[in-house]
């Protein structure tokens, strides 16, 4: 019954800036704390993640300040090994669980999804404001367990360490990241139906924004990944409530047969974490390059390849932890297989710049330190890989230096970038250019300062999840904590300058990058509470911009 | 206090025999990725600079299919890894297969410390001293939580799970003195649970081995023997008992056939299984009735037990291939 | 909406009595004195028939969209993948 | 539409068919998320099932195997009963949705009483690992230990699903009396009864895994 539609051609510039102060937006359709607690709008339901893993990823953040602290000297001066335990726990956990899977996904995926594939809100509207609350309810879970002493299990809860000797309240985080789970679960499922069945007319799958088929393989990944971790948790905290369990290794249980479970999950939940930001990424390059993406079908098509290998890596992560020697190649060889569809999506980006029109905003600086940051990351998961090298640098800070690329080079970078991008749409407001631009700067080379040294002291064979090391490595360690100091004032600029502009910033034009896409041609910034005036019919491709100017060969 | 550039370590020692032929993958892999990279950045940079907004470079092209690309750039790197993933595998057997005539050492980890015992009895406490040029084994158990023995001047390292019998093979190629670390984590002194290895010429190592620092006294064989009886073992195994157990004189190394059909080596694992948790494998036409020893028996005294049954295996002991070194001094 | 396909009614009750026939099958299998490899072949084949009951009718997989197959054979394409490597694992252990 | 239907369609819809598509596409999501939740113990169970089968066995030998068999009977007919409910429903006919609804109701509770009856039972054999498990019962005490307690946690996870089930029933149940469902529109009946068939595929499955294990 779509007869009510209409046929709206996207135009590259938009409709003119002015914006009457009273003009009704989801910002302002209900006020009051009520309006927001009950709100069935996906915008909102956006808006209410961004708060929430903000509060996360600063607390994340805290306890990695206060373990770079202690690693200034090798003596470890600051805290105890029992407290420095609990602290990687507590930046492990809530990095993972509750900024890093839920950032693009239900912050910007949230905003943007129905948006962009012309509809008016997810498929299940409760379903997603339930989401949020369980969310929320696994934080306060996991909030409580820190709050009341800690965990010092670090964020893989191997066994039997967490079931029979932690110190300190495993049930209560684990049943922390078990609701989480729920929310994870709900949201994906929410996508996955919403993509399938809320397409506009003429929104066929091929003309869908990358970001959108991103979004799509990530879901798939959740929805079938998130029930063995959740089991596998659950497992681990009954057996510690009872005393006895199926990891237990005095009746003859496998302390393997968690890892593999926990890595089931663990690894495909690496892209979960990185597939959104590559969705993110895709956006961005084309829109400030102002060029149709290169290869789109073979961009798409990697994130499912991506999706789908990832489930079948997990085994490199055992390569040393006594898991057959032949499984051990299985995995091996099948790991360096998943990183051909992230070098196709690199190589692509790359040839998108090329005879593009480049501009240098924010969200492209982003985009562009993810390129560079991920290469590296990627890369030297190759090492990872590579039975023989991993034999060495497993569980050193290597590994360590090799996922924060991904996940914080790549992952933070995108996320960020995307907040900046869709951050007229969200707020109404323009951020200040210039600082954001210096802050993308400073949060580049500070990361790099951080990580980079802790790729030698991997080499050197420092082991992660120590609180007192050699005294000859010190030097990297204080190279590390400056970067990181470098690091944390990046992250606090965007949040002072962006919360300033929520308020005080300048007014948005409904498309102030010029980019293609209905969120952009089709809303108003900020877009109304049923996102469009009415529903659009597709009639253009996606990435419809000037460039390349083609000539048949 | 501030070192000298020549002070701070850039790359750890070689000393094991495996950690020249894992450096030489390692620095292929470093010389593909800053290849790899340093030209995407070049490229990327060169696109950046000629392609900025108000650059008027011409920005007409080709119209082409880009599948001929797509499939190049996926099949270059495709082969390239293939490559690398032979060669890490091949190192990786080579390094985890303990050569014929390795020394066994046997090693337990605890929380927060590595217990680690010689065949003829000298024991230390975190450290492990071993003859360069002559291949060991580590047989490595947990009596707690999983750890992780790591020697990054090898390059090698394993986890230690309780339950089950890992081992670390190595020939140590330089004298001197290396760290050891536990790498995986294991609780509040993780960090802690670090000594250190001394490779020693073979002559100054059968040196430390037999000095007697009240330790020493006895082989891992002998003590085993004790046990067997302290715990009432030869009650039923020994000779001539009433009791209807299977007998254990010659069954290391062997096959043992199990009730429902199987068969199975009698290997120090099957062995300690067989000790600590009796009913899990049982010989055929044997009724299950042995107890369990878990938590009454040691891991340590487990291996030594192991160690008298493998010693009835070879009469008369210790066997001539094994580099036993209370037999005789060379 | 009305005129999509979908089981008749007797259909349902004859696979009811298929099931229950398939239940008393595994039920008086148990008892027989097959080898522990014929027992599980006989249980497990006959629990697959009855999954594949009523996954097709019960469920109406069988009038359904390709669509809903393949999500519904998604979670055991999945299932299978955590089955195949981890016993890729332990069937390979010395 | 030609009736107008208690509940209207969502405004994020446009059609009742896309709804509908909607909702099937979701519960099926959610089953496949299912699948896995089971499929984590279903692994742990298959790899222990491997390593100590003579145990798995002696310890299934423990289980009352006659209150599995009818337990597995009562689930088969309220799937049954559910299947009629939605074929009910499809014909327009309330009335008769809601007597399906009654009696897969009492077939789902009669399952769970009598499951709670074998606990009992299994409790008064000693056989909860953890509260009263005795290893002299026993051969082969540790993989009976094993098995036990992943029996209980697999039953138990069965078991809390058919509780959902039941809850979930009771509020279609109190929805077709306030005239919610008709033949145009009764995509929750549909959904539930996907689910309800799920719980009981679990149980056809774990039937022969936990009862049946022969040496």
């Amino acid at each position: 019954m779509s007869s009510a539609s209409t046929t709206i051609e996207p135009s590259p510039t938009g409709p003119p800036p002015e914006r009457h102060p009273v003009t009704p937006d989801y910002l302002n359709d209900g006020y009051g704390l009520r309006s927001w607690l009950t709100t069935h709008d996906h915008k909102r339901i956006g808006v209410l993640y961004l708060l929430s893993i903000t509060v996360f990823f600063f607390i994340g953040g805290w306890a990695a300040t206060m373990m770079r602290l202690q690693l200034l000297s090798p003596h470890g001066d600051l805290v105890t090994s029992e407290t420095y335990n609990r602290l990687f726990t507590l930046h492990g956990v809530t990095m993972v669980w509750f900024f890093l899977i839920p950032s693009v996904p239900t912050v910007l995926g949230n905003f943007v999804l129905p948006m962009m594939i012309g509809a008016r809100d997810v498929a299940f509207p409760r379903l997603n404001l339930l989401s949020w609350y369980i969310f929320v309810l696994g934080g306060i879970f996991t909030l409580y367990a820190t709050i009341s002493g800690g965990v010092d299990t670090g964020w893989t809860f191997y066994t039997p360490y967490s079931t029979t000797y932690a110190n300190g309240h495993v049930i209560a985080m684990a049943s922390g990241i078990f609701i989480t789970g729920f929310s994870t679960i709900f949201t994906a499922l929410n996508f996955i139906v919403t993509t399938h069945t809320m397409r506009a007319p003429g929104m066929h799958w091929f003309r869908l924004p990358l970001f959108v088929w991103s979004l799509y393989a990530t879901s798939l990944i959740m929805v079938l990944a998130t029930p063995v971790i959740a089991i596998t948790l659950a497992l681990i905290a009954l057996e510690r409530f009872a005393g006895v369990g199926i990891f237990d290794p005095r009746i003859g249980g496998d302390p393997l047969l968690f890892q593999h479970l926990f890595w089931f999950y663990s690894h495909p939940a690496v892209y979960i974490m990185i597939l959104p930001g590559m969705g993110v990424v895709s956006e961005m390059i084309t829109c400030f390059s102002r060029k149709r993406i290169f290869g789109y079908k073979f961009v798409a098509y990697s994130s499912l390849a991506i999706a789908v290998l990832g489930f079948i890596v997990w085994g490199h992560h055992m390569f040393v932890a006594s898991q057959s020697i032949y499984a051990g190649m299985i995995f091996s060889m099948l790991s360096f297989l998943v990183s051909i569809p992230s070098a196709i999506k690199v190589f692509n980006w790359t040839a998108t710049l090329y005879k593009g029109r480049i501009h240098f905003h924010t969200p492209m600086l982003y985009a562009l330190g993810f390129i560079g940051l991920f290469t590296i990351g990627g890369l030297t998961g190759l090492f990872l890989a590579t039975l023989a090298v991993d034999m060495h640098v497993h569980d050193t800070y290597f590994v360590i230096a090799h996922f924060h690329y991904i996940m914080v080079g790549g992952m933070v970078m995108a996320y960020l970038g995307g907040l900046h991008f869709w951050w007229p749409k969200i707020s109404g407001r323009m951020y200040n250019e210039k600082l954001a631009q210096f802050s993308a700067a400073i949060i580049f080379v500070g990361f790099n300062l951080t990580f980079f040294p802790q790729f030698i002291l991997g080499y050197l064979g420092m082991p992660r999840r120590y609180p007192y090391y050699p005294p000859q490595w010190q030097v990297f360690h204080i190279l590390s904590t400056a970067g990181a100091s470098v690091l944390a004032v990046g992250y606090l600029l965007p949040l002072c300058y962006l919360t300033w502009s929520f308020f005080f910033g300048r007014h948005a034009p409904p498309n102030p990058w010029h980019a293609s896409g209905l969120e952009w041609n089709e809303t108003s910034s900020p877009p109304i509470r049923t996102n469009f005036e009415k529903l659009p019919i597709v009639t253009r491709e996606a990435y419809d911009y000037p460039y390349p100017i083609q000539k048949d060969a | 206090m501030i070192p000298g550039l020549a002070d701070i370590p850039f790359f750890p020692e070689e000393a094991g025999n495996s950690a020249p032929q894992v450096d030489a993958i390692y620095w292929a892999l470093v010389g593909i990725s800053t290849l790899m990279t340093v030209g995407l950045f070049v490229v990327i940079t060169c696109f950046l600079i000629r392609y900025r907004h108000t650059s008027e470079a011409n920005r007409t092209m080709l119209r082409l299919s880009p599948t001929y690309l797509e499939v190049t750039w996926s099949t270059i790197p495709m082969i390239i890894f293939t490559g690398l993933f032979v060669w890490g595998a091949v190192v990786f057997v080579k390094a985890n297969r303990p050569a014929r005539n390795a020394t066994p050492i046997y090693v337990v980890g605890q929380q927060w410390y590595w217990d680690v015992r010689h065949q003829n009895g000298r024991h230390e406490i975190g450290d492990l001293h071993v003859p360069v040029g002559q291949p060991v084994q580590l047989i490595m158990t947990s009596a707690d939580v999983i750890h992780d023995y790591y020697i990054p001047a090898f390059r090698q390292k394993y986890d230690v799970v309780p339950g089950k019998y890992t081992s670390l093979s190595f020939t140590a190629t330089k004298p001197g003195k290396y760290r050891i670390l536990c790498s995986q984590y294991c609780g509040t002194d993780h960090s802690l649970m670090t000594g250190y290895l001394f490779a020693m010429r073979p002559d100054a190592y059968q040196r430390w081995l037999q000095a007697k620092d009240g330790t020493g006294t006895e082989s891992m064989a002998e003590t085993g023997a004790q046990l067997f009886r302290t715990f009432s073992c030869s009650g039923c195994h020994g000779e001539n008992t009433g009791v209807h157990a299977p007998s254990l004189a010659g069954i290391y190394g062997n096959s043992v056939p199990l009730q429902g059909g199987q068969f199975v080596t009698a290997d120090d694992q099957y062995l300690r299984d067989s000790i600590l948790r009796a009913s899990a494998q049982v010989v055929a036409g044997y009724k299950p009735i042995m107890p369990s020893y878990q938590g009454q028996i040691s891991e340590e005294q487990a291996m030594q037990i192991i160690a008298y049954i493998k010693s009835l295996s070879q009469p008369p002991a210790p066997a001539a291939s094994l580099p036993v070194p209370n037999s005789s001094t060379p | 909406m009305g005129a999509q396909k979908r089981p008749e009614r007797s259909t349902l009750y004859w696979i009811y009595a298929s099931l229950v026939l398939l239940l008393i099958l595994t039920a008086i299998g148990a008892k027989l004195p097959l080898g522990a490899g014929a027992h599980d072949v006989f249980a497990f084949g006959i629990s697959i028939a009855k999954t594949i009951l009523i996954v097709s009718i019960f469920m109406e997989v069988r009038y359904d969209k390709g669509i809903v197959r393949a999500f519904a054979g998604a979670g055991l394409v999945w299932l299978a993948l955590l089955f195949l490597l981890t016993f890729s694992d332990y069937l390979t252990r010395p | 539409m030609p009736r107008e239907s208690a509940s209207h369609i969502p405004e994020q819809f446009e059609s009742r068919a896309q709804q509908e598509e909607a909702d099937a596409l979701g519960i099926w999501t959610f089953l496949s998320t299912e699948i896995l939740f089971f499929g984590g113990l279903i692994l742990s169970y298959s790899v222990y099932r491997v390593s100590y089968h003579a145990g798995f066995a002696e310890a299934s030998q423990h289980l009352y195997f006659w209150i599995g068999t009818i337990n597995t009977f009562i689930l088969l007919t309220s799937s049954l009963c559910m299947a009629l409910a939605v074929h009910s429903i499809h014909d327009g006919d309330v009335a008769k949705l809601r007597r399906y609804l009654v009696l897969t109701f009492i077939f789902g509770a009669a399952f769970l009483g009598l499951k709670l009856c074998e606990y009992y039972l299994d409790y008064r054999e000693h056989l909860v690992p953890s509260v009263n498990f005795d290893p002299s019962h026993f051969l082969h005490p540790h993989a009976a230990e094993l098995f036990l307690f992943l029996y209980f946690a697999m039953t138990g996870l069965h078991a809390i699903h058919m509780t959902l089930g039941l809850s979930a029933l009771t509020y279609l149940y109190f929805r077709a009396r306030r005239g919610d469902f008709s033949q145009e529109y009764h995509s929750p009946v549909k959904v539930v009864g996907l689910y309800w068939h799920f719980v009981d595929i679990v149980w056809v499955f774990l039937y022969p895994m936990l009862y049946l294990i022969n040496n």
